[in-house]
């Protein structure tokens, strides 16, 4: 079973790189970019072959080390 | 803009102001704040920013001598070290932010401590950090360890700063509440140092770095309360730190400094924006007009209550000399900062906020700092500890194994090989030795670093144990080859208002006070960081001393690592204090006994001694003994020099006694054969009691008949930190 | 030996290898802000700085890499100017297309900062020409990026044409997984360029380079560009 | 306009970091995690209302700067 984790800093929270991003993109010519936010996306390959269970052991896994769940959210897909 | 709510005594209490002092601002101000104002009273009124309770013990602390130029008060504090320049330096907690968000706590607080320096006008040429943690059985203690040292590492290295030197412990009373303590010293020339005090009416007062967000509002509330579980709930509150944008606005302050436009700066911590304007102000002697329309802020919406309370990171104000503003707005430009006029210095005492076309805030500025609450609060002699009971019997040689593998004595270099400590170029002696050396730049003179304090002797003796922790320092620099200088320090304690603690806290201070007059090193500057408990379990009490040392010339190092086929000398007076020792401690898990006495003129005179042993050249090397004793100095004299030794057994000591005593005052020198008498005869003439105790060669250490391969050392000692965090 | 430095916002290693140039050559380096569009005239020799360049945000080098300077760097670079880029410089190099391969999240995900040992794999070429038969030298690391990558073929190639530098090795010249600090492939600690003139490293030969300092390995390094340069 | 940009890693190329968070997940006592792969996701809030043109301009983004196409692979997603 294939999952798919997002992982995006919650809103309010300061994303320094998403700012030198949006800057950069700025320098390069891109005008119009009004705001620029980078988050993760992790893909796991996972044995379980349970729709339910591997969706329960992502989300378990963002918990415990793929989030810093005190700054970021998380979403998971089962592909 | 959404109405504010309505101000009552009990918004005051979510606000952390007790009844009373609810009472003394609607005395002061004959009506009821505005909602604006009471985030702004509460920010100046709690513990952090106004050391109510501290304040009058901090008093009485030595903090004037010829090498002072500016003590505390300022951002940090300023020392001569000849030539016309200065060093500047200080240290602050970052605990509750870091236990709440590891990585970015740690962060912050670096951030935080480096823009303390670089806002006198110096440059950051080093950077410490004094860890506490919980046991390391501890489920969160991993975990906080991993993200500490990431994210100190992640800030420092990032900016470009060396990060030196510090300590790690780790102890159950830590599991609640961990502590991080950031140290860092600049360079500047002693003709172009900052402060923040304002000057002249009508002068534009600049808003400088990143943008304003919601960041941390509340945390100076927060850094001032006691935990409790649901700790966790305080969470969005967490500041993200920016070392790069953190790294800009050090470039371009020192370049705006350089320009001359600069009449005063000031970081803004804690409370920001409210806290920085006010310090202007008022030492200033002058008002402050603050337009929050001019603010920059990353978030819409932002109501003046927040932007007066945000904690956003990398930002500064400045006043600036009219005629340079547009020259010192280029240099922002130039690093892509923010930059906008805010406001203004006024000439009544007044501190009036604008905002959307109203007045949100409109106080008399002196009263905010100057009445300020102080308490004298109650506080009670801390009991005798248990008494000492009977020492247990270990081979000296399995005691030496367990000690150097276990989590407190085991190599630190899992943590400092994640900080850079050689950017610049200019670090002369790592991490890992007893004070780290950094050359000052372009000279051949350089500074020593370290940072101290053993918490078990200020729990079992606060006064002992204040004095110790100054006394640590001062073994740590002279053992290193350097003069200690001067002082700064980050005094951590449980909730001031239990007399008992508070009663730690008072005498802790009064020993710290006794020991930097009697060295000769004066408090700087310093930082306190009360109400660490978490349901009313207090930490111990941990009052952390930074110190620096000055070297006139490189060649005034002594190297902790002997050579093969010395002699070691046993420098100062071994009774075989066993109370409070981590021979205890760490291998039965007892705290009994009184803390080692430290008899301050028995330092001195043996820190003096080391540097004249090194000037006429009769020392190959040194290392100062401390917790762990004579075994664990040799053990770690050995393996620094990838050479074993051996020491002697004592004729009337007892093993545990003589070589895991911890007695003040005393060094492990190593110097040729030849040059043994003369040392000694050196030492007599000082006044130090000496003896040869052992020498250095072969692939062992050896103490008395028992006797471990070093290799054995090497490796539990090398690996300790990483088994630790469970990596092996 | 005319050179320059390169300061990005972030750079942090500008001034330590300025001073190991300047040291080297007798004479001050140029210090060039990356929104400058050339290089001084007539300079010999380019440095990218180690540091945090943009913060490295989105990728180690990536934003540098775009900075108005680089168009001259590459150009100086194409017509076969020197180029040595150093930690985050090496970073930027690989961003800029001037070397080839990645440079990724050291395996240990840790930041590390150590002495390192490294074998001088060639002696040809205007950087290394100086080393001689000083094969194993001691040189520090810094760096959280420094994991070296490329695809089988470009590997083969850098070993075919002579173009690996240096490797990471343990004490007694050995490479191999107890000597590689950050999980590169091949131990490879620095690359050179199909014409030999640019150089991108992970370890700072700029920080042993003076003896205060305890070592002066890495002045070797820059002996060998003046040296070349003379002989020119 | 809204788009957020996926970038991942290509096939083969080795991902260091993805391989420790494997082995971490694995010392949490996750089993059967069979691989790991961490990319990133970019969102950028654009001020152009034109989707095609949104979109045209995100991958002109990835191109010049926030992907390294070496070795990653990016894919525009217009929300
Ligand atoms: N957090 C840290 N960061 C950097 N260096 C550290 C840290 N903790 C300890 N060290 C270094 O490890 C060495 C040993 O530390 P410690 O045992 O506290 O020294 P001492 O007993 O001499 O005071 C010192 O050089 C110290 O600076
Ligand atoms: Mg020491």
């Amino acid at each position: 079973m294939k999952a798919r984790v997002y992982i995006t800093l919650k809103n309010g929270v300061l994303d320094p790189q998403g700012a030198a991003i949006r800057h950069a993109l700025g320098t390069l010519g891109f005008q119009g970019v009004e705001a620029v936010r980078q988050g993760k996306v992790i893909d796991l390959d996972l044995a379980e072959t349970d729709r339910a269970r591997a969706e329960a052991s992502a989300k378990a896994m963002c918990e415990k080390l793929l989030a810093n769940t005190i700054i970021e959210n998380y979403r998971v897909e089962i592909l | 803009m959404t109405r504010e709510p309505d101000v009552n005594q009990e918004l005051a209490a979510g606000h952390g102001l007790k009844p009373d002092e609810y009472q003394r601002i609607l005395d002061l101000l004959g009506r009821t704040p505005t909602f604006t104002e009471l985030g702004i009273f509460s920010a100046m009124w709690n513990e952090h920013c106004s050391y109510k309770s501290s304040k009058r013990w901090l008093r009485t602390l030595p903090t004037s001598g010829p090498q002072v130029i500016q003590g505390p008060g300022e951002n940090a504090g300023v020392v001569d070290i000849g030539d016309g320049q200065a060093v500047i330096f200080k240290m602050e907690s970052h605990n509750h932010p870091s236990y709440i968000e590891p990585y970015q706590g740690a962060a912050t607080g670096v951030g935080g401590i480096l823009r303390d320096v670089f806002t006198m006008g110096a440059r950051p040429i080093a950077a410490m950090n004094a860890l506490s943690f919980g046991d390391p059985s501890h489920p969160k203690t991993r975990s906080l360890v991993a993200g500490v040292v990431a994210g100190i590492g992640g800030y420092g290295n990032c900016f470009g700063v060396p990060t030196v030197g510090g300590e790690v412990r780790f102890h159950p009373a830590y599991n609640g509440n961990c502590l991080v303590n950031a140290f860092a010293a600049g360079l500047a020339d002693t003709d172009s140092i900052f402060y923040s005090a304002a000057s002249g009416v009508g002068t534009p007062v600049v808003y400088l770095g990143a943008k304003t967000g919601r960041d941390g509002v509340g945390g100076a509330t927060m850094a001032s309360a006691e935990f409790s579980d649901d700790a966790e709930k305080k969470r969005p509150t967490v500041q993200v730190g920016d070392p790069f944008t953190e790294k800009r606005l050090l470039e371009a302050c020192l370049e705006l400094m350089a320009s001359g436009a600069v009449i005063s700066i000031q970081d803004m911590g804690a409370a920001g924006l409210t806290c920085s304007a006010v310090e202007m102000g008022d030492k200033g002697n002058l008002g402050v007009e603050l337009d929050l329309d001019r603010v920059p802020c990353r978030e819409d919406g932002m109501t003046a209550y927040e932007m007066m309370l945000s904690e956003s990171q990398e930002r500064m104000l400045m006043v600036l000399k009219p005629a340079k503003e547009a020259e010192a707005r280029a240099i922002f430009d130039k690093w892509d900062l923010d930059f906008a006029v805010v406001g203004h210095t006024i000439a009544e005492d007044r501190f009036l906020i604008k905002h959307g076309g109203e007045t949100k805030a409109d106080l008399p500025l002196k009263a905010l700092s100057g009445t300020a609450p102080e308490y004298d609060r109650p506080w009670t002699e801390t009991p005798p500890p248990p008494p000492l009971g009977p020492i247990p019997l270990t081979d000296p040689g399995e005691a030496l194994t367990r000690l150097m593998g276990s989590p407190n004595f085991c190599s630190r270099a899992w943590v400092w090989r994640q900080y850079d400590h050689m950017v610049m170029a200019d670090t002369v002696v790592r991490p890992g030795s007893d004070a780290a050396v950094v050359r000052v730049h372009g000279t051949r003179k350089a500074l020593a670093f370290t940072s101290d304090v053993t918490p078990r002797y200020c729990k079992a003796n606060p006064f002992e144990g204040g004095k110790q922790a100054v006394a640590e320092a001062y073994r740590n620099l002279s053992a290193t080859g350097s003069r200690p200088l001067a002082t700064t320090d980050n005094l951590n304690f449980g909730n001031p208002e239990r007399p008992a603690i508070m009663g730690q806290f008072v005498r802790c201070v009064q020993g710290i006070g006794a020991a930097c007059a009697a060295l000769d090193m004066p408090i700087v500057s310093g930082n306190v960081s009360l109400y660490n408990e978490t349901n009313g379990e207090a930490i111990l009490p941990t009052p952390t001393i930074g110190a620096v040392g000055l070297m006139t010339s490189l060649d005034q190092i002594i190297p902790m690592a002997p050579g093969a086929g010395e002699v070691l000398v046993l420098l100062g007076v071994t009774r075989g204090h066993l109370g409070q020792s981590a021979y205890l401690w760490e291998l039965r898990a007892r705290a009994e006994g009184d803390a080692p006495p430290v008899d301050l003129d028995a330092e001195r005179k043996a820190g003096e001694l080391v540097r004249a042993l090194k000037a006429q050249g009769l020392i190959t090397a040194a290392h100062d003994l401390s917790d762990g004793g004579l075994a664990v100095a040799a053990a770690e004299m050995a393996l620094a020099a990838g050479t074993g030794v051996t020491i002697e057994a004592h004729p009337a000591l007892s093993p545990a006694e003589w070589f895991f005593g911890e007695d003040q005052a005393r060094y492990l020198v190593a110097c040729r054969p030849a040059a043994t008498d003369a040392v000694l005869a050196a030492a007599g003439n000082a006044g130090v009691p000496a003896r040869r105790v052992g020498a250095t060669g072969g692939d062992t250490v050896a103490l008395g008949a028992s006797a471990l391969p070093l290799v054995t050392l090497h490796e539990i000692h090398g690996t300790g930190f990483a088994r630790m965090m469970g990596e092996r | 030996m005319r050179t320059a430095v390169i300061v990005f916002p972030g750079s942090n290693c500008d001034r330590d290898m300025a001073v190991a140039l300047t040291r080297a050559t007798g004479r001050k380096t140029e210090m060039v802000w990356h929104k400058d569009t050339s290089l001084p005239r007539d300079t010999d020799m380019v440095a990218l700085p180690g540091g945090f360049s943009f913060g490295d945000y989105l990728r180690c080098g990536a934003i540098a890499a775009r900075a108005p300077i680089m168009r001259a760097v590459v150009d100086f670079a194409n017509r076969g100017g020197l180029v040595l880029g150093v930690c985050n410089g090496f970073q930027i190099l690989i961003e800029a297309g001037l070397l080839p391969g990645a440079l990724m999240r050291n395996q240990t995900l840790k930041f590390v900062c150590s002495d390192v040992h490294l074998a001088v794999e060639t002696t040809n070429s205007p950087f290394t020409s100086a080393y001689g038969n000083r094969r194993i030298i001691t040189i520090p690391i810094a760096h959280h990026d420094g994991a070296y990558i490329a695809d089988a073929g470009t590997l083969a190639r850098l070993g075919d044409e002579d173009r690996v530098a240096f490797r990471y090795v343990d004490a007694r010249g050995e490479p191999g997984p107890q000597a590689n600090p950050n999980g590169s492939a091949d131990n490879i600690a620095g690359v050179l360029s199909a014409n030999r003139r640019v150089l991108g490293m992970m370890p700072h030969p700029e920080r042993l380079a003076d003896p205060a300092l305890g070592g002066t390995d890495g002045a070797l390094l820059f002996r060998s560009l003046v040296e070349s340069h003379a002989t020119v």
